[in-house]
């Protein structure tokens, strides 16, 4: 076997911290990323692009956002839904208020404003624990809905109430609006999946991490041993927020193009990611890319199976279909209960046990 | 007090057991013991030694924490108990006491000894006697029987879960660290408890110990467990007159008991394990 | 051949609309394809995707068929509409909404892809209060209206042309917005309890038609005065609430019922050979029959693009085309089997959503059917078209379109 | 006691002026009444042994020292200065850590990590600088890096430092924990039952770490204990709870000798 | 006037209370015993009524699915079966159900952590959904086991006699208020004072401990997800003759997450008092607040009401003490 970190040592406390501590995972993630930037654009179509790769990195990024706060700081919340709608709708103001100004700048700020209303609907988490302030981040997820169905002023008095996203450049690239390329549109993802994963992983392996993750798995003692919990649990919701924010401003403006608060942000957005994360692996980066992959994956996978392959009634596979996932999710559940980043853990623990075990 | 016996009907058989934890971490390694029927036998060793896995394998509390009995043997009156769930080895009379109390903390005292009397099918008058008998060993539940468990301190909590193991009216009790956590004289007292229930009773014990000392005062017999092997055992009398024994579980010198503040390197090597 | 995608939806909330909707959609294709060989000796197909009513699986729905030559696209939903209009008009692919959608794309000048003949939302509204006129002898001044409506896009469409009109005609109008899915009205039904409007109306869909509908009997309001919206009225809607449904009425942009000589030739070549989309248990029902008139008008629009482009080969721009050219007379309709199932569908360039004529049906629960009531009514063309001008110019700014014809 | 000067102890240690004072502390959980009126204090240096039977109030007082408990009565003198309300991270911030009596470590998180935890409040680079771990994060990371890794020499656990403290045994855990209060540099060190659970070699271990920790950082220490072989041997003075109320402070030998404390508490005279 | 149209709607708010006590009764006993935040109750609420309609009217299960494979057309075995002993066919499937819930996940997930647990619930919510609409078609259904529906006219003339205002009340509403009075009084009885009850509440504590002391965590799951599964054939049928068996029916679970989270998830009586509140707290804000800002408000006002209680009582009203110390 090839898979050794024996010979791989480290000389200063600094190279300790890095991220791939293995050096054969550092190249595989350098490899991973060369395909995706060289390669993947050039030979994407737009199936590809809008029914897998667009939704799977918009989906990891807001995955990685509630894995900051549920997975790192322990605060489950089924308020994503809301939470993306927050950025959505701060996307489609600030883009038609002054749309003189870069679509990036606007994105950003739109995750910079969700990122406030989270911590406003994350000050009851300073006396409301588990699920429930699980149920209570519903009341987020509910009253945010209401607020941009009822409010006309947030989607320009249109008469639906529905709001679509109008053409924005890049560099003279279009990447909002009909004329988009199916490699803009996963470029611009990508670039904010990149950096924002880099960014949750710097976060979480320095010290506002270990107070998310104090205040996680012990809150009184984090408490005792000198851990704000107010700060931290609302750095983590304001953190969080941003994230999911950035990821309901791109599936907006980028990938659906338009959209209507209760259609495309409703209770079923929450859970979606919740299971993404929980699937994945609860605290951990990877597995919120994987569990996105899992789950934006194996239902279009299954569908093509069934319905393509298999020739079956479109309702009956849709129907088989949720079955099997169900089931799945369950199976990996009972093998392994941590997530497949554990999983995947595991396994290379195994390898590099490999060929002796114990 | 009396020799471990061979004449005595051994109880249980631990036929040298191999567990591992998560399919990976390898925990015993092969551990064999046999209890006497009547006896008080323990089980002593330093922390992760494999004390509380040998008792939970012994009464198959493993597979909830993902740990599995993957070599060896394990029969209790000569028939093979590895395969039974917990409720039914409960029900041929042995029960645990785990480490760490585990009291039900929402349910009251009492509700927590009746509990124990869940296996049980002969009748509420039978329980309500053996819940004053549980009573006249633990005084001071009877005083807090209404209060919560969740609230009562540490001692209580030990002696809770002792009581509602013996509301089982078991053969053999499995007794993880009943000391820990306790004050001297509770420790003393729990122990008189376990050898008045232990000659009154009839009940036989296994139980897993720190505290060497008291341990070995109350025991018959004593296994002493290193990183999950067996590494010593006989009659309690002749392991407190072990050399090794008093130095690294009694803490006794050749001088007699030394001060914890002359204690000055703090690496020593077992000559077993050399 | 030629490639239909059929994006239905036979699961999730609204499933037990969808599927009967997607039923009549394929028979009628299965029909011309069994009896005529197809269109002009072109076969169609209908491949079908389940969208489940969900924008995100519409998209994908939609990006899976279009590779393969799709050549219309009609997903019954107007959220999903909303989210493939500028695709379609990236890729040049029409989008059939009879009945939903975006009202405001009648305008073909502004959606150049974008057809929704032969009645739309707002022609719904002002059809019901047209009728409404009728039965108070041309005043509704002073009369008290309700609007109960589904609290979505959809839902919220016919409000602003309903304010219009209740400015011209001087009725007091009160919104009642549900939340999806609606089965809690206990508030709003008891409010109408209170005020007594003289009429109701409702934009409702899936479990929310039935559960007013039944809160309506519950507070014994008169079924007379209570109309549905296109899709307020299907047996789905009134058969769970058995007698107390009795005179409920409902818009409809088409005939029901099995008395049209065209279910002889479905009878022959689809139920009976076993060709019916889930074996055919719901031919003849309300939403059948739309998803049937869907499958007429586009099978039509194909038929007049190859007249137009010279080939039965034709691709979507071609339909585009046909679809401009279209005119399905009331003989045309006789002709297929449809004596005056639908009004007269004519439309041009700039006009996407054809005359806008809608009738009203109503339930009889001891019969068990619908029966129609009314004649096909012109809406108030007169409200209404300032109002798609409006929309639909504030949408060509925004998406920076310069209108066309 | 009012001397402010401080003592020299039997073994030639200097002890100083009063570091914390209680006084009169007071603390009620609904009908019960956890401590009654207890007031005692704890000089510069010193180790301080907090003995009496279970459910005795100890872990309680720890508990109004962090600022857990907030005391019905009494006050708190630290330093000097009346200590008013203060939230239990706060109290931390004063240089006041900590042990638990039933292990409170962060189980996600490896040994580094948790140590690392307990040097949190001398972290404070912006929250931009350490998502783009640019700067000053990156520096504070590796000081205080080099700080608990000497922690980690001292107290032997180098080969564990990755691994998850979940799947550790107990006494390592204690000592891991041990690891997290010293890395925050205390003024005060509370531990509560640090030495339960374990076998005498590693009591051994442990007082040999609490002595140096006295010795080498001139830590002052509160200890809650039940074995006494340990009481006795490591503390210079003795305070003895029962039910809440005090019945004895002093040296070792003074409380050993208390007749009241050995009934309700020692049993019998301890050897 | 005035005042009595608004105890017209707070009465009216209690009954729908009522209705939402009913689904939120199944997830307090199975949170109760398994520290299981059970997601699919709702769904197998609409299995229920799903099974319970499709035996009535004498449906062919899995006829879709057989008519796919095979190319047939089946649908009916052309019987009807009456509605006591259909209910009594579906309340024994539905302990079939529990059986295969605990032989096939929850044995397999004893000890981990609740959100795991939770998760595997819905997964389980998934497979059901699809396993009822296989089963017995997407189509609405109409459920009339003989309820009766529509306006109470005792209560309308009595009132009018006394008040000059005759008041709503649906028929219906009074009697789940009646069957929901005797399932709560049942159901803490059983919890409160029988060995198995207790047991329960042990298991909820400490599943290691209550192992330990030999209580079958199997037997105490099956037995509790079969009354949960009983609850929720109550609720499918009240909710299902009101509104028809259909997909939505699953989504009365949102209903009742507020309704738990006030009352606590861990009291039988919490469930009904927390419905009573949520039910008269929506439809008085609804009808006091709402038109002003142009309603639709009952969704998230229930969740904002909860949430104001618990910042005053974290563990909801009736909800045990969360138990904190270190
Ligand atoms: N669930 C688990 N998963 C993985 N490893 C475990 C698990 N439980 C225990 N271990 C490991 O098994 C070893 C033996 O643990 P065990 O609890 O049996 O020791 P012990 O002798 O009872 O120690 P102590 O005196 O500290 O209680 C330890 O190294 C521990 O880390
Ligand atoms: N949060 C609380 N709520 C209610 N009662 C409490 C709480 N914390 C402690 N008590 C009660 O206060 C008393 C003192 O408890 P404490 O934990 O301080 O005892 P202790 O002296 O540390 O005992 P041990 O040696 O067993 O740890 C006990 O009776 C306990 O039940
Ligand atoms: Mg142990
Ligand atoms: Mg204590």
């Amino acid at each position: 076997m090839f898979y050794r970190e024996a010979g791989d040592f480290k000389t200063s406390y600094r190279d300790d911290g890095q991220t791939f501590p293995i050096r054969l995972d550092r190249w595989g993630y350098y490899a991973i990323l060369a395909v995706a930037f060289l390669v993947v654009p050039f030979v994407i179509d737009s199936y590809w692009a809008n029914a897998v790769l667009v939704p799977f990195l918009i989906y990891a990024i807001a995955a990685i956002g509630l894995n900051i706060l549920t997975g790192y700081a322990g605060q489950v919340s089924l308020g994503t839904g809301g939470f993306m709608a927050v950025g959505a709708y701060a996307v489609y103001k600030l883009m038609t208020s002054f749309p003189g100004v870069p679509i990036v700048v606007h994105i950003v700020l739109a995750g910079a404003i969700t990122a406030v209303v989270g911590v406003l609907f994350g000050l009851p988490s300073l006396r409301i624990k588990g699920f429930y302030l699980a149920v209570a981040t519903l009341a987020a997820q509910f009253f945010l809905v209401w607020l941009f169905n009822k409010v006309p002023w947030f989607y320009n008095y249109s008469a639906s109430g529905q709001i679509n996203a109008p053409e924005r450049t890049i560099l003279g690239w279009a990447v909002t609006g009909p004329a988009t390329t199916a490699s803009a549109k996963y470029l611009i993802c990508l670039v904010f999946a990149v950096v924002l994963a880099w960014v949750a992983r710097n976060l979480t392996r320095g010290s506002v991490g270990r107070k998310w993750m104090a205040i996680r798995d012990m809150d009184i003692a984090a408490e005792i041993i000198g851990v704000n919990p107010l700060t931290a649990k609302l750095s983590a919701f304001a953190v969080s927020s941003f994230f999911v924010g950035i990821a309901g401003a791109l599936l907006f403006s980028v990938y659906l193009g338009a959209a209507e608060a209760s259609e495309a942000f409703g209770i079923n957005k929450s859970f979606l990611v919740l299971f993404m994360i929980i699937i994945g692996g609860l605290g951990s980066i990877f597995g919120s890319f994987a569990g996105a992959a899992f789950l934006v994956l194996l239902p279009v996978l299954l569908k093509n199976v069934l319905v393509a392959q298999f020739g079956w009634p479109t309702d009956l596979a849709a129907h088989i279909e949720l079955m099997i996932v169900g089931a799945l999710i369950v199976f990996f559940l009972i093998v392994e209960p941590h997530g497949l980043a554990r999983l995947w853990a595991l396994t290379k623990e195994k390898l590099r046990l490999w060929p002796f075990p114990h | 007090m009396f020799d471990a016996a061979p004449q005595r009907e051994t109880l249980l058989e631990v036929n040298n057991i191999e567990v591992i934890y998560n399919h990976v971490i390898l925990v015993l390694k092969g551990v064999s013991l046999s209890v006497p029927k009547g006896g008080i036998t323990a089980l002593l060793g330093g922390n992760g030694a494999g004390k509380t896995t040998t008792l939970k394998a012994i009464s198959n509390l493993l597979h909830s924490e993902r740990g599995e009995v993957t070599k060896g043997a394990i029969s209790y009156r000569g028939e093979r108990v590895q395969e039974l769930d917990p409720a039914s080895l409960v029900k041929k009379g042995v029960i645990q006491v785990m480490e760490g109390r585990h009291c039900f903390e929402h349910l009251t005292i009492e509700e927590n000894l009746l509990t124990g009397a869940y296996t049980r099918g002969d009748g509420r008058a039978a329980i309500a006697r053996d819940l004053e008998m549980v009573y006249s060993y633990f005084p001071r539940l009877k005083e807090r029987r209404k209060s919560q468990a969740g609230y009562t301190s540490g001692g209580e909590q030990q002696m809770c879960a002792m009581g509602r193991a013996l509301m089982s009216r078991p053969e053999m009790i499995l007794l993880d660290e009943p000391s820990m956590g306790l004050a001297p004289q509770l420790v003393e007292q729990i122990f008189e408890i376990v050898k008045a229930v232990n000659e009154g009773e009839g009940v036989t014990f296994l139980l897993a110990e720190q505290n060497t000392n008291v341990a070995l005062r109350y025991a018959h017999y004593g296994y002493i467990l290193e990183s999950g092997r067996v590494v010593m055992d006989g009659p309690a009398d002749a392991l407190r007159e072990n050399p090794d024994v008093k130095e690294f579980y009694l803490g006794m010198s050749d001088q007699g008991r030394k001060s914890f503040r002359d204690v000055r390197s703090y690496r020593r090597r077992k000559r077993w394990l050399a | 051949d030629l490639v239909v995608p059929n994006l239905s939806y036979r699961t999730g909330p609204y499933g037990a609309n969808g599927t009967q909707y997607a039923d009549g959609f394929n028979d009628y294709f299965t029909l011309l394809n069994e009896r005529d060989g197809g269109i002009g000796g072109e076969k169609i197909q209908t491949p079908e995707c389940e969208t489940a009513y969900n924008t995100e699986k519409g998209v994908e729905c939609y990006e899976a068929t279009k590779g393969s030559g799709a050549l219309v696209y009609n997903p019954l939903s107007t959220g999903i509409t909303y989210q493939l209009i500028p695709k379609v008009s990236a890729d040049k692919i029409p989008l059939y909404t009879p009945g939903y959608g975006r009202t405001s794309a009648k305008n073909g000048k502004v959606f150049e892809w974008v057809f929704n003949a032969p009645a739309n939302y707002w022609d719904g509204a002002s059809v019901a209060i047209k009728y409404l006129l009728d039965q108070n002898g041309g005043d509704l001044n002073g009369k008290k209206i309700a609007l109960v409506y589904h609290n979505s896009a959809y839902g919220k469409e016919p409000i602003r042309t309903l304010q219009e009109l209740s400015k011209k005609h001087g009725f007091t109008l009160t919104e009642l917005p549900v939340d999806p899915p609606g089965q809690e009205q206990k508030s709003q039904w008891l409010q109408i309890r209170r005020d007594k409007p003289d009429y109701v109306l409702m934009w409702g869909w899936g479990v929310m038609n039935q559960t007013a509908i039944q809160e309506a009997a519950n507070i014994r309001f008169p079924m007379e005065n209570f109309i549905g919206t296109y899709w307020s009225g299907s047996e789905v809607d009134v058969k769970p609430v058995g007698a107390g449904a009795n005179g409920y009425k409902a818009l409809t942009f088409h005939g029901v019922g099995m008395d049209y000589p065209i279910y002889e030739d479905m009878k022959k070549h689809v139920i009976d050979p076993g060709k019916a989309s889930q074996g055919g248990q719901y031919v003849g029902s309300v939403l059948y029959s739309r998803g049937m008139y869907a499958a007429v008008v586009i099978a039509e629009a194909i038929a007049k693009a190859q007249e137009l482009a010279g080939t039965a080969q034709i691709n979507a721009t071609q339909l585009r085309d046909g679809f401009e050219a279209l005119d399905i007379t009331p003989e045309r309709l006789a002709e297929l089997g449809l004596p005056d199932f639908g009004p007269e569908i004519k439309m041009t360039c700039d006009n996407h959503g054809g005359s806008g004529m809608a009738r009203l049906q109503q339930w009889d629960a001891s019969a068990g059917k619908w029966s129609l009531i009314t004649d096909f009514t012109e809406p108030d063309q007169e409200v209404l078209d300032p109002l798609i001008l409006e929309d639909s110019e504030a949408y060509a700014k925004e998406a920076g379109i310069s209108p066309r014809c | 006691m009012t001397m402010q000067e401080g003592y020299t102890t039997a073994d030639g240690r200097q002890i100083g002026g009063v570091l914390m004072d209680l006084r009169n502390i007071t603390l009620r959980f609904g009908g019960v009444t956890a401590i009654k009126d207890i007031s005692f204090d704890i000089r510069e240096g010193e180790i301080r042994a907090i003995i009496g039977p279970n459910g005795a109030g100890k872990s309680s007082m720890l508990n109004v020292i962090s600022g857990f408990y907030v005391p019905q009565e009494g006050e708190i003198w630290f330093k000097g200065y009346r200590r008013g309300p203060m939230k239990p991270y706060e109290v931390a911030r004063l240089g006041i850590a900590r042990t638990f009596q039933n292990i409170a470590l962060f189980d996600g998180m490896s040994v580094l990590d948790n140590i690392m935890t307990g040097r949190l409040n001398m972290m404070k680079a912006p929250i931009w600088s350490q998502a783009l771990w640019w700067g000053r994060a990156e520096r504070e990371e590796v000081e205080n890096r080099e700080q608990v890794e000497k922690i980690i020499d001292f107290l032997e656990i180098q080969n564990i430092r990755k691994t998850p403290v979940g799947r550790l045994p107990y006494g390592l855990k204690k000592r891991v924990e041990l690891a997290r209060a010293l890395a925050a540099e205390p003024r005060i060190l509370l531990l509560d039952e640090p030495m339960a659970g374990m076998n005498v070699e590693e009591k051994e271990d442990m007082c040999r770490f609490i002595l140096d920790v006295n010795d080498e950082f001139g830590t002052t220490i509160a200890l809650i204990e039940h074995d006494m072989g340990v009481v006795m041997d490591l503390s210079d003075r003795v305070v003895v709870m029962d039910y809440g109320r005090k019945i004895g402070d002093g040296t070792p030998d003074e409380v050993r000798s208390n007749p009241e404390v050995i009934s309700a508490y020692l049993g019998v005279a301890h050897e | 006037m005035e005042f009595l149209y608004a105890s017209e709607v707070l009465a009216n708010g209690l009954m729908a209370g009522v209705m939402y006590s009913l689904v939120a009764l199944g997830f307090v006993l199975i949170y109760k015993a398994s520290g299981v935040f059970n997601y699919a109750q709702g769904v197998m609420a609409l299995f229920a009524a799903m099974t319970l309609v499709g035996i009535m009217e004498g449906r062919v299960p899995f006829a879709h699915l057989i008519n796919a494979a095979f190319g047939v057309h089946v649908s009916s075995f052309g019987w009807t079966v009456p509605g006591l002993f259909a209910i009594l066919l579906t309340a024994l499937i539905m302990v079939g159900l529990a059986i295969a819930i605990e032989k096939l996940v929850l044995k397999h997930l004893v000890g981990q952590e609740p959100i795991i647990l939770f998760m595997a619930t819905i997964g389980l919510a998934w497979f059901l959904e699809g396993l009822g609409d296989v089963m017995w078609g997407a189509d609405v259904k109409v459920l009339d086991v003989g309820l009766p529906q529509g306006i109470s006219e005792t209560v309308e003339t009595m009132t009018d006699n006394w008040l000059g205002y005759g008041f709503f009340i649906d028929r219906l509403d009074i009697w789940a208020a009646v069957i929901a009075a005797a399932l709560v009084a049942a159901l803490v009885g059983f919890s409160q004072y029988t060995k198995q009850g207790r047991a329960m509440r042990a298991v909820a504590d400490d599943h290691q401990a209550a192992l330990s002391v030999g209580i079958s965590l199997q037997f105490i799951w099956i037995m509790v997800w079969s009354i949960a599964g009983f609850v929720a054939l109550v609720a499918g049928i009240m909710w299902g003759t009101k509104s028809g068996v259909q997909f939505s029916l699953s989504l009365i679970a949102l209903k009742a997450l507020p309704v738990l989270m006030l009352g606590g998830f861990t009291s039988i009586p919490g469930a009904i008092v927390g419905g009573l509140i949520i039910g008269m707290g929506e439809k008085l804000f609804e009808y006091f607040v709402g038109s002003m800002v142009g309603g639709a408000t009952e969704n998230w006002f229930a969740y904002v009401l909860a949430l104001i209680f618990l910042v005053f009582r974290p563990q909801g009203l009736f909800g045990e003490r969360i138990i904190e110390r270190v």
